[in-house]
């Protein structure tokens, strides 16, 4: 899609991070009780039974009602509680769930402008060039709701499901991170649009007709060997205390976790934060190994549909997968969670980051997407930024 | 207009405010913050004077000063709890098996 | 103007949450004052056309090293304030005035240093100074010093693991 | 340029190998480490033999001069250096000519059969794998001192032989007086090696280096007048390595104390005392180091250096005076003893002293002609007596033998090969060798009749002590009740202990078993073939070597290149003369010994006379016999000086100085300082939040400090 510069006098490049920081507010909080309604059908189904189907058509106003009711309900706090903190925690939840999401590649825009040069401005709210690092660093951050939800409550569930958390936390981050370095190895940046780009290109640089270009089989989840993907989704559940890794909130043992003590809307921003948190890593998920915005084939019908809707289904996906498995696994042990983080994927991914580290080097001098003049990029020159491999050829 | 000057000014404010806090304090943890703390206000004047000369020299320092700070950390925190284990205090007043 | 007014507002930020983060009695508002000392702090790198220290700052203080701290101090149950009581004395007195005047004395040598640039320096800011690659191939630079110190320091973090491990550890 | 040898250094390596092999054996083969060893041990010495010979056949014949540098270490060159320090430069280098082929020869083809005959010796003994550690590792450091290229690796090798020396003499170490005789050898030793240490220091400071041979031409040896061997004999002068001519004090100097360290190692008056008692140690040790090989390498290092000693006459008379000497005292002792071993040492240290005579009276080549006869003889003789000390069960004293003619026969017809040898029998390889030095020592330009005169008496009293030696053991009628023979096991275990230990050597035991259970056959038996065919060897080479060498002179052609040729004055008495003279001393000594010893009535008494009869004299210390039997009191005399003034020396160093003065001045520096602490003590509060104060009070004094040297520069 090419856009004109300039619509009724306004000047369009420099708005595009505003716009897409509205929308992604907008769409994230539009969406959410449309989250909790698929969650809830998706279990049914799979459980064989019936689900929410009171409230409004197939139960669809169900969210809103209980949305609703939370707002309704009364604010309590414990009387021993660390007030400041205990409210300052959920908070801090909401804020860095969402603040990760300022920078996920959400689609390209083309605009035409007056002196006829076409200028591509990513539809992102910042485009940094640390894009990965701040998305671990903000990730990072997230431990701090839980650990001060925990310990301000002055409840031992909530301690213990702070205590909990916070060491899950900082374990999974580290086979994250790992995973993530994967594929910054291969593509040579850390900000993400310049990674989706990486993936732009012909599956492994194999001559293969023009279709395949930034396809699936071009995208990183099989270009760095399948391992990462499957480290990083692992991780990413774990970062968002999904089942079946949500022991800080395991409600058969800590009645519920870190939040046990808050009711009424401080509840309500965790819930929001925890969903908000699978949306954002399910996205960094899609733009890391499942192309981002790209669309699956390179051909017609599919190259019609905009990037952000690609990008917006891929982060579906991710939501029906987290669905799945709560549907599917029962709950970690303490110890076999921490033994699955430290003594499986950590070596795994060290190991892997190592060999790919050695492919890399076998590949080709590398060539950092950084290194890429930042001009107006045509479809011509964006060839030219495909790995060694086509160019020889 | 902001100088380096600016940035060295302030801290050298954290890094006193840090020795204060590690002279004053009775509990080792939040000692050991304001020894972190002192870290980085050496870190902030390390990246400001690179900065003043165009270097990344100054940042190198930083990474390295960051690297030894995790394993300062990571080690000190095994100790306090060693200590916590065997004295069940961690008053530093109290930890006085060097006085006579 | 933008970055005067959020040098500013982080300076007076980072210098309030330090002295709060010495004053307050409680360890777990301390540990958040000096999360938030990081992360204006890291801010400032962000000033200093440093992303990826500010990046790393947040991501190994703020996520990483400040958790441990709020880990061990609800580990050993140190949260309730009063758990230490501070007992008359002179020290916090005369530690104040010393560093007052430590403080003077900085500044004072500080007025007294002139910055100048040395030749061939490049005073602007240059793009690569603080991004990943900028910092990374100065790092691996064969013809700079840093290839060693950080080959070293690869090491004390193994030492440091394995020293935590064995302190931390009830039995090894 | 020198040539090199790439062979050579797998003459030491061999053995080097088979010392790890050995040591590691028992890890490696568990129970059948006895059986491996036995084969392994012998097996790299004999190879190493082999390589001597090949290098002699195929490298030596193509050196320039006749000369080879090789390296130590494989992979490496001649020029590797072990330290590199200062203006000190040592080497990995091995020096490869005749003097030092001759010796490896002696010492791996010798001690290969000695090696041999161990496998048989040492069967029974449940630590064999031990000692054929300490054999092998014994080969390769006489090895390194052969043929080592430098002083300092010669003496490395020197101190090498002294530990496995020391090692090997307390092998049964259980036994206190074994484990005395080794400290003694050692510490005697220590004297001498001083010595040396301080020759090769002096040698270094004087010539700038410890190279024997370089290729700069500036070796030690090069510099004494070596390898211009055309002119030598007539203007050897040594220049430093400053290249001014170096003065005859300083070379008589480094030769007094080279040979001081000669003197230790091959036990010549007055470190001579240490060989007697190392007999201790089991008989193939006594034939190997201390007779054949070890104790040599004081002439062997004479031999090296004499191109030094050439220019030293002095040094040159000492060394002949102190060798006449020591062969003189060596062969009376030797006439009264009784013990079988302890004739055979005092035998060594006269037929040492004899080697030193030839040294001191410039003919080199006579010396090492002796060493290597000795070698072969004495080997043999000395395992000999250890086949006889088998066969009696370990019974060596002789008063206590007689009549094993019959029952040993094969083994006294080789030793009396080796006692016509040594006492010089004509047509023997000991006559030969013998009467070369005495011949050469009539010619020598300073006393050369006395030294002639008193060496034939030596000849007279060897040959006498060794036919008395035979008649005592083989002759006459036996002294003991066959079949009721103590056992007396040498080994660290008893035999009951052995068993317990070790099956393997249940089964080797069972031949003796039989005789203890004593079914009415003899005790006394032929030893078996491993240890006779290394006899056989030796005793043909003792027939056939001397006359071989002499007649042929291959031996001295061989020697040539490396001794430098002395003037001889004409000797008043030919060749023919002497060999005629001296072979009618040998049949006489030989006679009167079959005189007297023929009948049994004077071996039965085992004195001349009985002690309730003897007169004053006769008790006397200074009688003969007493005076003989005691060696002289050396050892009496040695306590007296060295033990009692040296212990009254100690305890006063230990009381006055050590006590005293030492101790006071720690005790009082410590009382001080402990005084300072109790005062210091009260800054300590103990808390850690006052020393950080402390440390901030520091750190803002140096600061302000700074500041105000600003301030003043700044103005």
């Amino acid at each position: 899609m090419i856009f004109p510069e300039f619509v009724g006098g306004v000047h369009l490049p420099p708005l595009v991070p505003y716009i897409a920081l509205a929308g992604t507010i907008g769409f994230i909080l539009m969406i959410l009780p449309g989250l909790i309604w698929i969650e809830r059908v998706v279990i049914a189904l799979m459980q064989d039974r019936s689900g929410p189907n009171r409230v409004g058509p197939r139960g669809l106003l169900q969210s809103t009602a209980d949305v609703v009711k939370l707002f309704f309900k009364e604010d309590m706090s414990p009387k021993s509680a660390d007030i400041k903190i205990y409210y300052l925690a959920p908070f801090l939840t909401v804020l860095c769930a969402f603040s990760a999401g300022g920078v996920l590649p959400l689609q390209t825009l083309t605009f035409h402008l007056a002196n006829g040069d076409f200028q591509t401005v990513p539809l992102t709210v910042g485009d940094v060039n640390i894009g990965v690092l701040y998305i671990l660093a903000v990730s990072s951050l997230q431990v701090y709701g839980v650990v001060l939800a925990g310990w301000a409550s002055n409840n031992k569930y909530s301690l213990l499901g702070g205590l909990r958390g916070s060491a899950q936390l900082i374990s999974y981050e580290l086979s994250m991170g790992l995973a993530i370095l994967c594929v910054v190895l291969f593509s040579g940046t850390c900000q993400l649009n310049k990674i989706v780009d990486a993936q732009s290109g012909a599956p492994f640089g194999l001559p293969l007709p023009e279709i395949f270009n930034g396809s699936i089989f071009s995208w990183f989840w099989l270009g760095t060997g399948i391992i990462p993907v499957v480290i990083y989704t692992i991780a990413m559940i774990a970062e968002t205390n999904r089942a079946p890794f949500d022991l800080p909130e395991a409600e058969s043992e800590l009645i519920a976790g870190f939040h046990t003590e808050y009711s009424s809307m401080k509840f309500a921003m965790f819930f929001t934060g925890e969903y908000v948190s699978m949306l954002v890593v399910s996205g960094l998920n899609a733009a890391l190994f499942w192309g981002g915005p790209l669309p699956p084939l390179n051909i017609i019908p599919f190259t019609l549909i905009p990037g952000f809707v690609w990008f917006i289904t891929k982060v579906m996906g991710g939501i029906f997968f987290y669905t799945w498995l709560r549907a599917t696994y029962p709950r970690l042990r303490y110890d076999a969670l921490m033994h699955l983080g430290w003594k499986r994927m950590l070596p795994l991914g060290l190991v892997w980051l190592f060999l790919l580290a050695v492919v890399s080097l076998g590949r080709s001098p590398a060539k950092s997407a950084d290194n890429v003049p930042e001009k107006p990029v045509t479809a011509t020159q964006q060839v030219q930024t495909l790995p060694n491999a086509v160019a020889h050829r | 207009m902001i100088t380096t000057s600016h940035f060295l000014v302030l801290s050298a404010i954290l890094f006193t405010t840090g020795v204060v806090g590690v002279l004053v304090k009775r509990n080792p943890i939040v000692i050991f913050m304001c020894v972190e703390l002192m870290l980085n206000a050496a870190n902030l004047s390390f990246i400001a004077l690179g900065r003043h000369f165009g270097q990344v020299n100054g940042q190198m320092y930083v990474i390295f000063a960051l690297a030894v700070a995790a394993a300062e950390v990571s080690v000190g925190l095994g100790i306090i709890v060693a200590i916590f284990r065997a004295k069940e205090t961690i008053n530093v007043d109290e930890i006085n098996l060097m006085k006579s | 103007m933008v970055t005067v007014i959020a040098f500013w507002v982080l300076a007076i930020l980072s210098v309030v949450a330090s002295i709060a983060m010495v004053v307050t009695k409680n360890p777990v508002r301390s540990a958040l004052a000096l999360v938030g000392t990081f992360l204006c702090v890291a801010a400032l790198y962000i000033l200093l056309s440093a992303q990826f220290i500010a990046a790393v700052q947040v991501i190994v203080y703020a996520g990483a090293i400040m958790v441990l701290f709020l880990f061990v101090i609800m580990l050993l149950n140190l949260g309730s304030p009063g758990a230490l009581r501070e007992r008359g004395s002179l020290q916090p007195v005369i530690a104040t005035g010393m560093g007052i005047c430590f403080l003077i004395a900085l500044l004072l040598s500080g007025s007294l240093i002139k910055l100048r640039l040395p030749a061939g320096a490049r005073p602007e800011v240059y793009e690569p100074l603080g991004t990943v690659r900028g910092i990374g191939i100065n790092l691996f630079d064969p013809k700079q010093p840093w290839l060693f110190p950080f080959e070293a320091t690869s090491i004390l973090l193994l030492v440091a693991v394995v020293g935590a491990i064995i302190m931390a550890k009830r039995k090894v | 340029m020198l040539s090199t040898s790439n062979l050579a250094m797998w003459i030491i390596l061999l053995p080097f190998l088979g010392f790890l092999h050995n040591a590691f054996a028992g890890l490696i083969w568990k129970k059948n480490a006895k059986k491996v060893v036995s084969y392994v041990a012998p097996g790299v010495v004999l190879l190493a033999f082999g390589v001597a010979l090949m290098v002699v056949m195929t490298e030596l014949p193509n050196a320039h001069d006749h000369r080879l540098i090789g390296a130590l270490i494989p992979g490496t060159s001649a020029a590797t250096p072990w330290i590199n320090l200062g203006g000190l430069r040592i080497n990995f280098e091995l020096l490869v000519d005749p003097l030092s082929l001759l010796m490896a020869m002696i010492v791996t083809g010798v001690g290969g059969l000695i090696h041999v005959y161990a496998t048989g010796y040492m069967a029974e003994d449940p630590e064999q794998p031990r000692f054929f550690t300490y054999f092998n590792l014994f080969i390769t450091m006489m090895l390194i001192l052969v043929l080592g290229g430098n002083f300092l690796l010669m003496f490395v090798g020197w101190e090498g032989v002294g530990t496995c020396s020391y090692l090997l003499i307390s092998f049964w170490y259980k036994q206190s007086e074994n484990a005395k005789a080794g400290n003694k050898a050692f510490i005697v030793n220590r004297v001498g090696d001083l010595g040396f240490a301080l020759g090769m220091m002096l040698i270094w400071s004087v010539f700038g280096t410890l190279s024997y041979f370089n290729d700069k031409g500036t070796g030690v040896l090069q510099l004494a007048g070596a390898g211009h061997a055309e002119g030598a004999h007539t203007a050897l002068h040594a220049i430093s390595v400053m290249g001014t001519p170096v003065s005859v004090a300083v070379l008589t100097t480094i030769c007094v104390l080279l040979f001081v360290g000669a003197m230790g190692k091959s036990a010549q008056i007055p470190l001579w005392v240490w060989l007697p008692d190392a007999m201790a140690g089991p008989t193939p040790v006594s034939a190997l180091i201390h007779a054949a090989t070890m104790v040599t390498s004081g002439i062997v290092m004479v031999t090296r250096c004499s191109w030094l000693f050439s220019q030293a006459p002095q040094a040159m008379q000492l060394v002949g005076y102190i060798g006449l000497a020591t062969a003189f005292v060596g062969a009376t002792i030797g006439l009264v003893q009784n013990d079988i071993k302890r004739v055979l040492a005092f035998s060594t240290v006269s037929q040492l002293g004899y080697m030193f005579l030839a040294c001191g009276v410039g003919n080199y080549t006579a010396g090492m002609f002796h060493v290597t006869t000795h070698a072969i003889f004495k080997a043999l003789l000395f395992l000999g007596s250890g086949a006889v000390i088998h066969s009696m069960l370990g019974e060596q004293d002789m008063r206590k033998m007689g009549g094993l003619r019959k029952k040993i026969f094969k083994t006294w017809l080789v030793m009396w090969v080796g006692t016509y040898a040594i006492a010089g029998v004509p047509g023997l390889s000991g006559f030969f060798s013998k009467d070369e030095i005495l011949h050469s020592a009539l010619s020598s330009p300073g006393n050369g009749m006395f030294l002639y005169a008193v060496g034939l008496a030596i000849a007279f009293m060897t040959a006498f002590y060794m036919n008395r030696l035979m008649h005592k053991t083989f002759g006459v009628t036996a002294q003991f009740v066959d079949g009721e023979l103590p056992h007396q096991h040498h080994s660290n275990f008893d035999d009951h202990d052995a068993h317990g230990h070790d099956d393997h050597a249940h089964g080797e035991h069972h031949d003796d078993h039989a005789h203890e259970d004593g079914h009415g056959h003899s005790q006394v038996h032929e030893s078996p073939a491993s240890m006779m065919i290394p006899l056989y060897v030796l005793a043909f080479f003792s027939v056939a070597f001397g006359a071989w060498a002499k007649f042929t002179g291959a031996f001295e052609k061989f020697l040539e290149p490396v001794v430098p040729q002395m003037t001889h004055l004409e000797a008043p008495i030919t060749e023919s003369m002497g060999y005629i003279i001296s072979g009618c001393v040998a049949i006489a000594g030989l006679t009167l010994a079959y005189i007297l010893y023929r009948k049994p009535k004077v071996v039965e008494t085992g004195q001349l006379i009985p002690a309730e009869t003897k007169t004053r004299w006769e008790k006397s210390p200074l009688h003969p016999y007493t005076f003989l039997l005691n060696k002289w009191w050396w050892d009496v005399v040695y306590n007296g000086i060295f033990l009692k003034i040296g212990g009254i020396f100690a305890i006063l160093l230990w009381k006055v100085v050590d006590a005293g003065i030492i101790n006071g001045t720690i005790e009082g520096l410590g009382w001080i300082v402990g005084g300072f602490s109790r005062l210091f003590r009260k800054l300590q509060t103990g808390y850690v939040r006052n020393y950080a104060l402390a440390m901030l009070f520091g750190v803002l004094v140096i600061v302000l400090g700074v500041l105000g040297s600003w301030s003043i520069a700044a103005k």
